[in-house]
């Protein structure tokens, strides 16, 4: 596959595959008499060490990742109905297509076949209020895609995680469009009615002079409402249950580190707690801030991605934390009543400088081991 | 409070770089290696704190009670200008390796708006000395945190199999977009 | 004590139940001149010579270095360049075996080795050619002489046989425990220490057991069961795991006054002394799904890998790998002309299905190998900067210390050939770094 | 506007001041012939010269380091250039070319077995020696290509690398990038080249590729005088001295010997 590809100053090395033409007839079986002896082709195979290979590849993690998603697209559905489901529809194919298209654009082998447009697609779609037009996805997605990932090369080479990318370009760019929530009016919903999110209610009060506990009560949020998903905000983000399920599945799996997940949220829960005991009149206690707004979503499936986060787990925590500390600050400070995406793509960018400062300890590098040994 | 307040609005919020796009050149220029935008950085710390607080003091000492207002943005690129070849004189003698890794953009800190921006800005806000000089560090500082993440990432892309049409400064420039995007996230704090 | 890092790769150990097979005399036999680690040997024979069973072929080419033996009786037929395992042509013995498999006369017992003296000991064991057979083939005599400001204090025996697939070691174990035993004996006596170690992962409790019956009263020996885990068997892995201390980095076992030697090697050194006998046979696994009749093999050293394969039944038809080895560190083949050489602990074969296709997809930073890297070094970094031949940075993320271990290759989603990317890696910026060397002398 | 005058004025002679005492204690003294000989390089960047760009190479002849026809690209102008600026006078060279010395393409040079690892022939090269049955030859996975900043590297449907001469400007990058050694630079005006680097003995090398030089000495012989010379079972012309007559190519059992015109504006074949 390699051999024939455009081999130019700026192309990546590829490897030589082997597996091209199928091994050479066994030496029993008579030579087909058409062919005048062309030169035998060899029929072992050399590569450098290992020669045996875990079973894992990148399709089946971002399978898995799609599998993690479905209890939180299925919540949406439940909750927001057809209008939802078209988000997704057009948020998968317009990855899809974009992914595809750049790609033979740039005369580049496709990537499809990896699954990593079809998660971005997912991603996007759950970061997006349920009835978004049509078009405000289609710009997601060739912002997810186009600007997020394939500019930069590809999956693999993304400074920022492209779902994220799409979901600030349209949050900067189409203000209007992405803080319009329609409530929840179940499975057959097409058109609804605009409801609030439960940062969004605290927002508005605060602005008109009531304190946090008027608002409250007046917005009517219960932790047990919020941890099924029945409130207003993106499609993928209302329930906690759903999404938490799906994390601990790739938990599970080992596709995504404890370190992201928990220092994200126990940063958000832990900050947003000071804030509240300090002020209860200004702050909403840490459980509404915990439960509420696209943090889950974020935790485990968002500040998780793989390319986008520093690869070693202290790397991770700090990277979580990191997280954490962004979302509140733009929460309880910030113009935007949510932080969270924010916040993942500003770690995005501080990544390179986590790795840069997290190596991990090279075995037998400290002095200090060697002395001890010595002396025992 | 409000000199905090000021200090971090200046880091994070308005950020000399990604909000109000001033110094783009030396942001863009010497960012390709992490080592060098740590220089930078150090260069720029220096070269915008001391041209605050002497512009400030120039202005207010020399150009106010003359009437000679007027005369401010010619007398702080001179301040400036002078101040810069005072840093990069010093530099090449001390420091020649960094010296030829800043390169060009050395002199060019002498155009960097960012510096001639915080003496400006410094004044059209009416901040006293105080104000000033932390106004000025906080806005390098501001600088040296969107060149320092800017520059990870570029080492990081360096490596990357980016398409010929992009390699280099375009894909700078939709990066530096991106977290300029990401920086927005602050908007509204104080 | 557990090592960081590793993996748990598929054991495939299927051939552990089976006995050591004697492999019979062969008709030809090839003995390359280099089969160890350090300078090749010189030929003592030439074309036309008659040789004995045990008799010198070379002599030693150095210090590092040491002889090869006659693996048979017969006559020399050629003294040239041959196939060798490592992928170019060496020098090498071909023998045309008469049948007789006569000793040499110069092959006699060297006496007890308790009565011996260290000394003479080494110097027998350097005379029988003896090399570490876990597959490093590094001169046994180099390692039993360290330095005086390096004294060993504890030696270790290697049982590990972390690798997929290879029995050899277990089947040693099992079937002359008293040979290991006495062996171990032995190598404590060159070295003069008093304690000594065996470490056997925890899926050969039968061995340990075998070996903890067959110990003379006389040695203090602790046994111990290790976690069953890839590379559990590497050295600076194995020494902390059993003893807790950290050969630096950079370092090696004398650093924290550890020697380790395989199992194989024990046996050997203790059949130089006891029987007079240089090293000329070994066990090997034959295994793979490609082989039709898996076995354990005792094989003269230059058996060519043909004859090996055909008394095993055979390749598949759908074979595509033959490995000399084990599946995580071992050396593709592409002939079947190629001698079994003191280092050869295994040969496994692979049918198509089996074989890693490795890809030059983008890394996607998942951190799988970060986690799986026993040297705690960042396999993804190292690979992305190798692919860009961006040499001198190796240097900050000390590329040096990588065993080549294969663990990072292992675990990659992406199939990237890492092992690959890195050796070389290695390879250039030591090239850099003499030039540098070379510039400021 | 007279105290305007005199307070920007005063300012401007503070800070020259200040400035004229700091170049005086910090002062570094810069070869004024490193920025002339700038002027003339071609500033290519490329790095042919072993220095890490033009400037830097700049320096290195103002320092006497490197000599003034150091720069391949820029080729015998350049170095005439500079050597004046360096006040010394240099020979005019003949213009070279990079050519790849294998024609072993996939169909007469067979494999001994299936690569799978990078497509890089340095990787390759690392597992006994590559893919290929002849241990010299090239493995085509284009080492040379990425090294060439200027594009004047092919890969052929054979499987082999191909330098095109036109835009070749000897900078020897694509040398110093083959493992196998397989690249030279020659004079574009000779006109017969061994396009074979097997050193194996007549059959062995025969064995191994079809188009192989097998050492037969027939050449040496045509030519009869010391242009052509046999050494390790290998023909090489002495570049020095290149044979002129192209029917030394047709002597060539193996057509291991061919003739090109490596001149630029001769169309090549």
């Amino acid at each position: 596959m390699s051999m024939e590809q455009d081999k130019t100053g700026a192309s990546p090395p590829e490897v030589a595959a082997a597996g091209g033409d199928p091994p050479a007839p066994p030496p029993a079986k008579p030579a087909p008499p058409d062919k005048a002896e062309p030169p035998r082709a060899p029929r072992l195979v050399v590569s450098t060490s290992p020669h045996v290979h875990r079973d894992q590849d990148v399709p089946r993690i971002m399978r898995s990742v799609v599998w993690a998603l479905v209890p939180g697209i299925l919540v949406g559905l439940w909750f927001f109905g057809l209008a939802a489901l078209q988000v997704y529809a057009i948020a998968v194919a317009g990855c899809l297509l974009f992914e595809w298209a750049f790609r033979r654009m740039l005369g580049r082998p496709g990537t499809l076949g990896d699954w990593s447009a079809v998660v971005t697609g997912l991603l996007l779609a759950m970061n997006l209020p349920a009835g978004s037009p049509w078009w405000l996805v289609v710009v997601g997605c060739l912002a997810a895609i186009v600007l997020g990932k394939q500019i930069y090369g590809g999956l693999g080479y993304n400074p920022f995680n492209p779902a994220l990318v799409a979901r600030v370009v349209l949050l900067v760019s189409f203000p209007v469009q992405m803080t319009t929530w329609p409530a929840q009016g179940g499975p057959l919903t097409v058109d609804a009615t605009t409801a609030a999110t439960p940062l969004g209610a605290i927002r508005e009060a605060l602005s008109v002079g009531q304190t946090v506990p008027q608002a409250m009560a007046g917005a009517d949020f219960p932790v047990w409402k919020l941890l099924v998903g029945m409130r207003g905000g993106c499609l993928g983000e209302v329930s906690v249950i759903a999404l938490l399920l799906g994390g601990l599945f790739l938990l599970r799996k080992g596709h995504i580190k404890w370190q992201v997940p928990v220092g994200f949220i126990a940063t958000v829960f832990l900050f947003t707690g000071a804030a509240w005991l300090g002020d209860p009149e200004r702050y909403a206690n840490p459980l509404y801030h915990t439960f509420s707004g696209g943090l889950f979503l974020g935790a485990f499936f968002m500040a998780t991605d793989m390319v986008t986060s520093p690869v070693t787990r202290r790397g991770m925590f700090i990277f979580a934390v990191g997280c954490g500390l962004i979302t509140v600050i733009i929460r309880l400070w910030g113009g935007y009543p949510e932080g969270v995406s924010f916040a993942i793509l500003l770690m995005n960018a501080a990544t390179p400088l986590i790795d840069r400062y997290t190596k991990p300890q090279v075995f037998g590098a400290k002095r200090k081991l060697y002395e001890e040994a010595k002396a025992a | 409070m409000e000199i905090i307040l000021l200090f971090i609005s200046a880091i994070f919020v308005s950020n000399f770089v990604l909000h109000k796009f001033l110094g783009i050149c030396p942001f863009l220029g010497v960012s390709k290696k992490f080592s060098t935008a740590m220089g930078m950085t150090g260069a720029v710390i220096f070269v915008m704190t001391l041209a605050s607080v002497v512009s400030w003091l120039v202005y207010h000492y020399l150009l106010v009670p003359y009437g000679l207002e007027y005369l401010r943005t010619l007398a702080f690129i001179l301040i400036i200008a002078s101040m810069v070849q005072l840093v990069e004189l010093v530099l090449q003698k001390v420091s020649p390796a960094l010296y030829s890794a800043l390169g060009i953009f050395l002199p060019l800190i002498t155009t960097n708006c960012a510096v001639l921006g915080v003496a400006i800005l410094n004044i059209q806000k009416e901040y006293n000395l105080l104000e000033t000089t932390v106004y000025g560090f906080a806005g390098a500082m501001g600088f040296g945190l969107a060149i320092l993440l800017f520059s990870g990432i570029r080492e990081v892309l360096d490596l990357a199999d980016t398409p010929r049409a992009f390699k280099g400064t375009a894909i700078a420039l939709v990066t530096a977009g991106i977290l300029s995007l990401a920086f927005m996230g602050f908007a509204g704090i104080v | 004590m557990k090592f960081k890092g590793g993996i748990h790769p598929q054991y495939n150990k299927g051939t552990a139940a089976l006995p050591v097979e004697e492999m019979p005399l062969g008709a030809r036999y090839v003995v390359p001149l280099a089969q160890h680690l350090g300078a090749p040997g010189k030929p003592v024979v030439a074309k036309g010579d008659r040789v004995g069973r045990g008799q010198p072929l070379s002599e030693p080419g150095g210090f590092v270095s040491v002889a090869v033996h006659a693996p048979t009786s017969g006559k020399v037929t050629a003294v040239k360049e041959l196939p060798h395992p490592l992928g170019l042509e060496m020098t090498a013995v071909e023998i045309e075996a008469d049948g007789e498999d006569a000793w040499w006369e110069g092959v006699q017992p060297r006496g007890a080795w308790r009565e011996m003296d260290p000394a003479a000991l080494r110097d027998a064991l350097r005379d029988a050619g003896l090399v570490g057979m876990g597959g490093a083939t590094f001169p046994t005599h180099v390692k039993l002489s360290p330095p005086k400001d390096k004294p060993i204090g504890t030696f270790i025996l290697n049982g590990a046989e972390c690798e997929p697939y290879l029995t050899s070691d277990h089947r040693v174990m099992l079937e002359q425990p008293r040979e290991v035993m006495e062996g171990v004996g032995l190598f404590m006596k060159v070295l003069g220490v008093t304690k000594a170690y065996v470490g056997v992962e925890a899926n050969k409790a039968d061995a340990l057991d075998a070996l903890k019956a067959a110990c003379p009263p006389d040695l203090d020996v602790a046994f111990a069961l290790l976690e069953v885990k890839y590379p559990q068997g590497s050295e600076k892995q194995l020494i902390y795991a059993l003893t807790g201390r950290t050969v630096p980095a950079g370092g090696l076992p004398m650093d924290v006054g550890c020697l380790v030697q395989n199992v194989g090697t024990a046996v050997a050194a203790y059949e130089a002394i006891a029987k007079g006998w240089p090293l000329i046979q070994r066990v090997t696994t034959v295994t793979g799904a490609a082989i039709r009749q898996p076995k354990n093999l005792r094989l003269r050293v230059g058996t060519p890998l043909g004859d090996v394969l055909a008394f095993c039944g055979g390749l598949t038809e759908d074979v595509a790998k033959v490995v000399y080895g084990g599946p995580m560190m071992g050396i593709a083949q592409f002939s079947l002309d190629v001698p079994i050489i003191k280092g050869t602990s295994g040969v496994l074969c692979l049918p198509d299905a089996e074989v890693v296709q490795y890809l030059a997809d983008a890394c996607i930073r998942c951190g799988a190998c970060v986690d799986a890297c026993p040297m705690g070094l960042l396999p993804s970094t190292l690979g992305v900067l190798c692919e860009r031949d961006r040499w001198e940075d190796l240097e900050d993320f000390n590329v040096a210390d990588c065993i080549e271990c294969g663990s990072c290759a292992f675990c990659c989603p992406a199939y990237r050939p890492l092992v690959q990317l890195i050796k070389r890696g290695k390879a250039e910026l030591r090239r850099i770094q003499k030039m540098r060397q070379q510039g400021a002398a | 506007m007279i105290v305007a005058t005199t307070v920007m004025a005063g300012l401007g002679l503070l800070a020259g001041l200040g400035l004229g005492l700091a170049a005086r204690f910090f002062a570094v003294e810069v070869d004024p012939r490193q920025e002339k000989i700038l002027d003339v390089l071609p500033g290519a960047n490329c790095g042919g010269c072993g220095y890490a760009g033009c400037n830097d190479f700049a320096a290195a002849v103002a320092r006497g380091e490197a000599a003034p026809d150091g720069c391949p690209v820029g080729g015998a102008e350049t170095a005439v250039a500079v050597a004046r600026i360096m006040g010394l006078v240099v020979e005019e060279k003949e213009r070279r070319v990079a050519l790849v010395l294998c024609q072993g393409t996939r169909e007469v040079a067979p494999s001994k077995f299936r690569y799978n690892g990078m497509a890089s022939c340095a990787s390759a090269a690392l597992l006994a020696g590559g893919d290929k049955l002849c241990r010299w030859g090239c493995l085509g996975l284009a080492d040379c290509q990425v090294a060439c900043a200027f594009q004047a590297i092919e890969i052929t449907e054979g499987g082999i690398a191909r330098v095109i001469p036109e835009r070749c400007t000897a900078c020897g990058k694509c040398v110093a990038a083959c493992p196998k050694d397989l690249i030279k630079l020659v004079p574009e005006s000779a006109p017969i080249h061994v396009l074979c680097s097997s050193r194996d003995k007549g059959p062995v090398a025969r064995k191994a590729c079809q188009v192989a030089c097998i050492g037969c000495k027939k050449c040496e012989k045509f030519v009869g005088d010391e242009s052509m010379k046999v050494e390790d079972w290998l023909a090489l012309v002495d570049y020095d001295h290149p044979p002129r007559d192209p029917a030394v190519a047709g002597e060539c059992p193996t057509g291991a010997i061919v003739e090109l015109h490596l001149d630029a504006k001769k169309p090549v074949h």
